[in-house]
């Protein structure tokens, strides 16, 4: 366990984001089994309730891509390759195995890839459909069986229904202490900036569960004590949209102009953490259900109202009320290049929040640092623009 | 003395080899400035002042490069690819992988004990990772090219270079200057780009010993040294590597002359 | 006593520097070299000399453009987008959309009453820039100052299918060896720049006035190209080039002034040009 | 836009009449109204074909508009509108070609867009997309689409296949599939029935589902004809004649035209008379949609004596035998056993080869019956679905198969902008070489 209640959480905070995968690189040592994920798609009850330790995969923004581009395709999505190149040069070298899953065309396309170039012990493609009726949830609670056999076997051990229920209840709990850091975020200046918020959730999904919920309740310990002060809430209020965005780099870019990232939705954040798992007496159910429907991606097709107006809601409605709860001014929507998934959206999200008067800025780029120059500028003039 | 004259009309330089009965005998480079026709013409008539020969002397010419199709006076056409396994081969016949960095492409080559390519790739629709991406940086730094091998190999620490785009090479190339990088460690963190790019290509066309330079980019000690670096395996480089191409051509011309092919 | 402002904005090509009164009192244009202090310098004090003034005359100093950060003798930074709006409301009050064409991006912003209301930059590559022009007159061999008069002797424009700057210019020499002429490449280039420009531009609700600013619109045949794809006249202000930097000299007086409405005094760098030239 | 497409002159008479079959196809739609029919939006490669046809729906195809406009070079100004409202120009540009002319229209008010290609397509009463392996935009494109349609009710279904794991036996998760797949075909007979207000006729789809299956044996058939030396058609006519086999499946016409297109070849067979006349390489299509802008291309290769006598693409069918489908009375079932069953028929044999995949196996397979010295690939960079896997699929190959010639072009199906012709002929003739190399070798 680590140690925190007594101060350093937002200092392990700071280590474990700095040296990503260091924790699961000890736990390894220490004869645990090391599962990588992909997407937010990763159902981690499963890994957990298997025994193992699930560590989702990020890359490297400010390394370029020297190796991957020998095997990937420069039409996948930037992200993708990024992770693969920082695979394939052996930053996770400590893995037993990893899972797939079906998220977007360009880690579907990529599976073969993947699991040909890294020979990894244990490989798995988690199948998950794009639609959310109920056959397809009926369909999702087959693939997750599947799944969990194929851990089983891996394993050699069983993963009973009770390990799963325990799971579950672990992972909400970590997803609820989470939410209360995020409250923290409400208040004018925001008691956590949001460059330290990224570095917590980055940190958090690198942790078994138990270390997570530990590390969040430390650090929000710590920031609860914070004093507000008296000025300096001047600054406009950010959200943040978009899928993998895991570095700090583009929230100092937002926040060094006195501006302050206050909410997010991507797909390492809020979208993570704002939907529990229903205990069901099958908790294969409650999974499926959370990961198919609570779980707001782009990869998910929500064709549930009976006005373009309603399905727009169904899809986007919690973004609206973020804004309100977190008194957003304005919202910069990052899509990675060559992401179909959120790129066909783009249009619709925008006008679904700039009609509730919320400004947004669209931004597409690459996963990396380099460009980082040309879209401060942008970043900046909307910034200046809304203010 | 059957003469043969090789054209490799490149998107940068316009080369000329003459070959006397399979080898070499003289050659000339020169800028192609736009004009490939009048590039080809000025470079076939220095490399025949060189030999002391006049266009009468040539039985037959063979022209290559992305402007080759300007050259009305040759013979036969021949693609860049199948010049340089074939240049090379004559060179040195051990050599079974090629690397080309010319001004717009740069190019990995398969070539068999035949001097046959047998598998090619390049890099499409982007100019990054080619001599185009090093010309405008050195002229960012106001160096000229023949000066950018021997700068860049006193680099000590070579800046990293992020941006894959030749044009905004430019730009990343200033900031960096104003953020106080030495010209040198930029050419370095240049070549260390570039020769990611092109290793990219090697590995997919699959390495196989002995691996060669050649082209431009070759007079390139820097970007040699990175690609090797990169490779982790050491390369041939010719004396003259940019000739290469003209060199098959002329000794596809050669051979064709003897075999009496039209 | 009457306060000056300054502003400076540092291109990916030029450095321009305004200074402004009551009205514009000097204007300075001056290429961008890879070491931005330095010019910067250069420019500021050609401009102060134009202007008569030492550079403890001025009140507030504000730099923009690509190499804004890179000014130790400002007071502070603002982006192009926010200057170039504020630049051309003072100039062309009817204006609502502006089209701006400089050297390394091109941009679009919407404004009212002088304020930015949004904005698209160009995110690919070299294509729909100025750059792009500037490569093709050196392949060309012709001045830049001429490609647009040039272009208008066009009979019809050559197509240039390649959107990366490279590979464009290399389409170019090769259309120029097969005979393709000069009025007709550089037309074709054109469009080829008024295409994307419009594409990227078109983003936004377009509304007239529109205006051209940058160097971009120093280049008749490009300006009567983007005129073509937007199907309107389009205005150009008399030095499109120093659009930015008086936006930016406007900027600060307006926040100076502000300051001084309200009781505050605005912080200042304190760099002066002299520690600005030692540090660099 | 200025420059033309280069004819390209089509090796069978079947091909040249493919131009009147996708006319008719954008007309249909535009007809429809009149004839009291509803139109739908559809997805090519989705199943759904028998169920549309037996409930009188008329597909109005994006994917053949989107071709069609880039084939006449005429797709920039659709991509520029889509581009317009923010949609990234990194997407699929069948989608984002097709939406821009959705755009349009409804700026019109329903009218259609002036200049449209062959009369354009008619607004549809419902968009009937599925999510299904083949790609993200099959699910994303219809919901983009509602953006401008607002009006018009989606329906997106999931079908799905098993994925390919060498460890795997996939044949313990085809039920769960099959399941899935035909409770999703359920749901979209169910959305049909809603907004034809008609009932299904089960004996009318059954019959239709049995013609498809006619169809897929014909179209095999008729395509291995093509083994012959010298090839009798090759792949640029096959990039007309799927025409048939893609938009028109469950039709008496696609039946009657595959039947035509093999009375042709066997005719040809006879006379021995190829593509071209002195026949001298044969290269594989080994993947990828090609650039619709540049069909020109297959010309060039056939100047070279190299001909096309095989493509993976578009090869849509199977010979029902090869699949050994289980007995079922239930359409539904059947089409989902079908669909299921075209993916993963590959898995068996390319579990026997160490190191292969299904994909590559197919190719393998070709390149054997077909009698190809060298593979060609396409790689498209707005669509992820066809052409990311490209490179690993070609190392595979070389890696299993050996040094055969590979060629990777880069490309896009619509969107223009990058391709170069000049450098495009550079590397067809650069690898003429290599081929001409490899066979050298190997006689
Ligand atoms: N002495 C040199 N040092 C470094 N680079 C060089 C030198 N000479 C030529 N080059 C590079 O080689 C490139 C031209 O190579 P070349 O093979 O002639 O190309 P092409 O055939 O395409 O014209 C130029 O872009 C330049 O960057
Ligand atoms: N006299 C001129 N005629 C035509 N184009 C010009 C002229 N002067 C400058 N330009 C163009 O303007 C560009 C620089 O514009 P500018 O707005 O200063 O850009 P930046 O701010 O990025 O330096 C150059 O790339 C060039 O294309
Ligand atoms: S950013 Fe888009 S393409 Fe990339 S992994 Fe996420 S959903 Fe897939
Ligand atoms: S990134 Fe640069 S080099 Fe590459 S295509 Fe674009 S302009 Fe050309
Ligand atoms: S398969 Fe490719 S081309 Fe077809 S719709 Fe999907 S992304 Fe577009």
């Amino acid at each position: 366990m680590t140690q925190s209640g007594n101060g350093n959480g937002l200092a392990l905070a700071e280590k474990y984001y700095s040296q990503y995968g260091s924790r699961a690189r000890e736990l390894k040592a220490a004869g645990k089994k090391i599962i990588g994920y992909l997407s937010a798609l990763g159902p981690v009850e499963i890994m957990t309730a298997a025994g193992a330790v699930p560590l989702r995969l990020k890359g490297n923004v400010s390394e370029a891509i020297t190796k991957g581009d020998a095997y990937m395709e420069t039409i996948v999505c930037p992200f993708v390759r990024n992770v693969f190149d920082a695979a394939i040069k052996g930053k996770y070298d400590f893995l037993d195995g990893m899972v797939l899953p079906h998220q977007c065309d360009s880690i579907d396309r990529t599976d073969d890839v993947w699991s040909d170039t890294l020979n990894l012990p244990y490989w798995h493609f988690l199948n998950v459909p794009h639609v959310t009726d109920e056959p397809s949830i009926e369909f999702m609670k087959d693939i997750l069986r599947l799944f969990i056999r194929t851990l089983e076997e891996f394993t050699g051990k069983k993963i009973s229904d009770e390990a799963i229920a325990q799971a579950v209840t672990a992972h909400n709990e970590n997803r609820r202490i989470m939410r209360e850091l995020y409250a923290l975020r409400k208040t004018d200046p925001p008691l956590v900036s949001g460059a330290e918020m990224m570095k917590i959730l980055v940190a958090a999904m690198s942790l078994p569960v138990d270390e997570s919920r530990a590390l969040v309740r430390g650090v929000t310990d710590e920031i609860k004590h914070r004093k507000l002060p008296s000025s300096g809430g001047k600054g406009p209020r950010i959200m943040l949209i978009g899928d993998q965005i895991d570095d700090v780099a583009i929230i100092e870019a937002i926040e060094g102009t006195g501006a302050k990232l206050v909410m997010d939705d991507l797909s390492i954040g809020s979208k993570m953490y704002w939907n529990d798992v229903e205990a069901t007496p099958d908790p294969v159910q409650g999974i499926a259900e959370r990961y198919l429907r609570k779980l707001k991606l782009p990869t998910t097709f929500v064709g549930t109202g009976n006005t373009y107006q309603e399905t727009l809601e169904a899809r986007f409605g919690h973004m609206k009320r973020y804004i309100e709860e977190f008194k957003v001014d304005g919202a910069i929507l990052f899509v990675y290049k060559f992401c179909d998934p959120y790129g066909f959206e783009v249009p619709a999200i925008k006008s679904f929040i700039e009609s509730a008067g919320t400004p947004v800025l669209y931004l597409e780029d690459e996963y990396s640092t380099s460009t980082l120059a040309r879209l401060k500028t942008r970043i900046e003039a909307f910034l200046e623009m809304i203010a | 003395m059957a003469h043969a004259l090789g054209l490799d009309i490149g998107s940068g330089y316009s080369k000329a080899v003459i070959c006397e009965n399979g080898v070499l005998h003289s050659f000339a480079v020169l800028p192609s400035g736009g004009d490939y026709k009048g590039a080809a013409r000025r470079v076939t008539d220095m490399a025949l002042q060189g030999a002391n020969l006049s266009f009468n002397d040539i039985v037959r010419t063979v022209a290559t490069g992305y402007g080759s199709s300007m050259v009305d006076f040759a013979d036969h056409f021949a693609t860049d690819i199948a010049c340089h396994a074939a240049g090379i081969h004559h060179l040195f016949p051990l050599v079974r992988t090629v690397i080309d960095v010319g001004a717009q492409f740069s190019k990995a080559i398969r070539v068999d004990e035949a001097g046959r390519a047998t598998y090619f790739l390049l890099n499409e629709k982007c100019a990054g990772g080619s001599g185009k991406f090093l010309q405008i940086v050195a002229r960012i730094l106001h160096i000229t090219i023949d000066d950018i091998g021997p700068l860049s190999l006193t680099a000590t620490k070579p800046v990293e270079f992020t941006t894959a785009c030749a044009v905004f090479a430019e730009s990343e190339a200033v900031s960096r200057i104003a953020e106080g990088a030495l010209p040198a460690d930029i050419l370095a963190g240049v070549h260390k780009a570039m020769a990611s790019k092109i290793v990219n290509l090697v590995t997919r066309v699959g390495l196989m010993p002995d691996c060669a330079v050649t082209g431009g980019g070759a007079k390139d000690a820097g970007l040699v040294k990175a690609i090797e670096a990169e490779l982790a395996s050491p390369v041939t480089v010719a004396d003259e590597p940019q000739i290469t191409a003209a060199l098959g051509a002329a000794l596809i011309g050669a051979e064709q002359a003897a075999t009496g092919k039209r | 006593m009457e306060r000056y402002y300054a502003g400076i904005d540092i291109g990916s090509t030029m450095t321009k520097a305004v200074i402004v009164g009551e009205s514009i009192i000097a204007s300075v244009i001056g290429p961008t070299g890879p070491e931005h202090r330095k010019l910067a310098n250069k420019v500021m004090e050609k401009a102060l000399g134009e202007a008569g003034l030492k550079f403890e005359d001025v009140t507030y100093v504000v730099s923009t453009g690509y190499g804004r950060v890179n000014v130790p003798f400002a007071d502070r930074q603002i982006t192009e987008i926010t200057c170039h709006a504020k630049g051309i409301h003072s100039l062309l009050p009817t204006v609502k959309t502006i089209v701006d064409i400089g050297g390394q991006d091109s941009k679009g912003i919407k404004i009212d009453s002088g304020k930015v209301t949004s904005f698209v930059m160009n995110d690919k590559c070299a294509a729909g820039t100025g750059r792009f022009l500037e490569v093709i007159a050196d392949t060309l061999g012709v001045p830049l100052e001429k490609l647009g008069e040039i272009s208008l002797s066009a009979e019809c424009p050559a197509v240039i299918s390649n959107t990366c700057t490279v590979f464009a210019e290399h389409e170019v020499i090769n259309k120029l060896s097969t005979g393709e002429k000069i009025p007709n490449l550089i037309a074709g280039v054109h469009d080829a720049v008024a295409t994307r420009v419009y594409a990227l531009v078109k983003k936004l609700n377009v509304e007239a006035d529109i205006a051209v600013t940058g160097g971009g619109a120093k280049n008749v045949g490009l300006i009567k190209a983007l005129e073509g794809k937007f199907g309107c006249p389009v205005l150009v202000p008399p030095e499109p080039l120093i659009t930015g930097a008086l936006g930016a000299a406007l900027v600060g007086k307006e926040r100076y002034e502000h300051a001084l409405q309200s009781g505050q005094t605005l912080t200042r760098s304190g760099q002066g040009l002299q520690e600005a030239r030692l540090f660099s | 836009m200025a420059e033309d497409k280069k004819p390209r002159s089509l090796a069978t008479q079947a091909a040249a009449k493919i131009a009147k079959f996708v006319r008719g196809n954008m007309s249909a739609t535009l007809k429809a109204k009149e004839e009291g029919k509803k139109v739908a939006y559809a997805y090519i490669n989705d199943g759904q074909d028998e169920i549309m046809r037996a409930m009188d729906i008329v597909p109005a195809w994006g994917e053949s508009f989107a071709g069609v406009c880039a084939a006449k070079r005429d797709a920039e100004k659709y991509l520029q509108k889509a581009e317009a409202d923010n949609f990234s120009r990194s997407l699929c540009t069948y989608a984002t070609c097709t939406i821009g002319f959705d755009m349009w229209r409804e700026e019109l008010n329903g009218q259609t867009p002036p200049d449209a290609p062959w009369g354009g397509m008619a607004r549809p009463d419902m968009i009937i997309g599925s999510a299904q392996q083949l790609c993200d935009p099959r699910f994303k494109w219809p919901q983009a689409t509602q953006h401008y349609l607002q009006d018009v009710p989606v329906f997106v279904g999931n079908m799905y296949y098993p994925p390919w794991d060498p460890k795997r036996d996939h044949h313990e998760q085809e039920a769960i599939y099959v399941k899935y797949a035909k409770a999703e075909l359920l749901e979209l007979v169910r959305f049909c029935e809603k907004h034809t207000g008609k009932k299904m006729d089960w004996d009318r789809l059954a019959g239709l589902v049995d013609l498809t299956e006619k169809t897929w044996n014909l179209f095999i058939d008729t395509y291995e004809l093509r083994k012959a030396i010298p090839t009798p058609m090759d792949t640029g006519d096959a990039m007309n004649t799927m025409v048939p086999i893609t938009f028109n499946l469950a039709t008496q016409d696609a039946y009657d035209y595959y039947k035509g297109l093999y009375d042709e070849l066997i005719q040809k067979n006879e006379k021995k008379q190829g593509v071209i006349e002195n026949e001298k390489y044969r290269l594989l299509w080994g993947a990828g949609l090609p650039s619709w802008f540049a069909l020109g291309d297959f010309q060039y290769f056939n100047d070279k004596g190299a001909v096309f006598p095989a493509e993976v693409t578009y090869r849509n069918a199977e010979k029902l035998e090869r699949l050994d489908l289980p007995a079922t009375n239930d359409p539904l079932e059947r089409i989902a056993w079908r669909w299921v069953r075209f993916w993963t028929h590959w898995y068996d044999k390319a579990r026997k080869r160490p190191g292969s995949s299904p994909k590559v196996e197919r190719i393998i397979e070709y390149i054997e019956d077909y009698k190809c010295d060298g593979v060609v690939f396409h790689s498209a960079f707005s669509c992820r679905s066809w052409h990311a896997g490209i490179i690993h699929q070609a190392e595979v190959l070389r890696k299993i198969y050996g040094d055969i010639p590979i060629l990777i072009m880069e490309g896009d199906i619509v969107d223009i902008s990058s391709y170069n012709e000049v450098d495009t002929h550079n590397r067809i003739d650069a690898f003429i070489e290599t081929v001409d190399a490899y066979k050298a070798k190997r006689s």
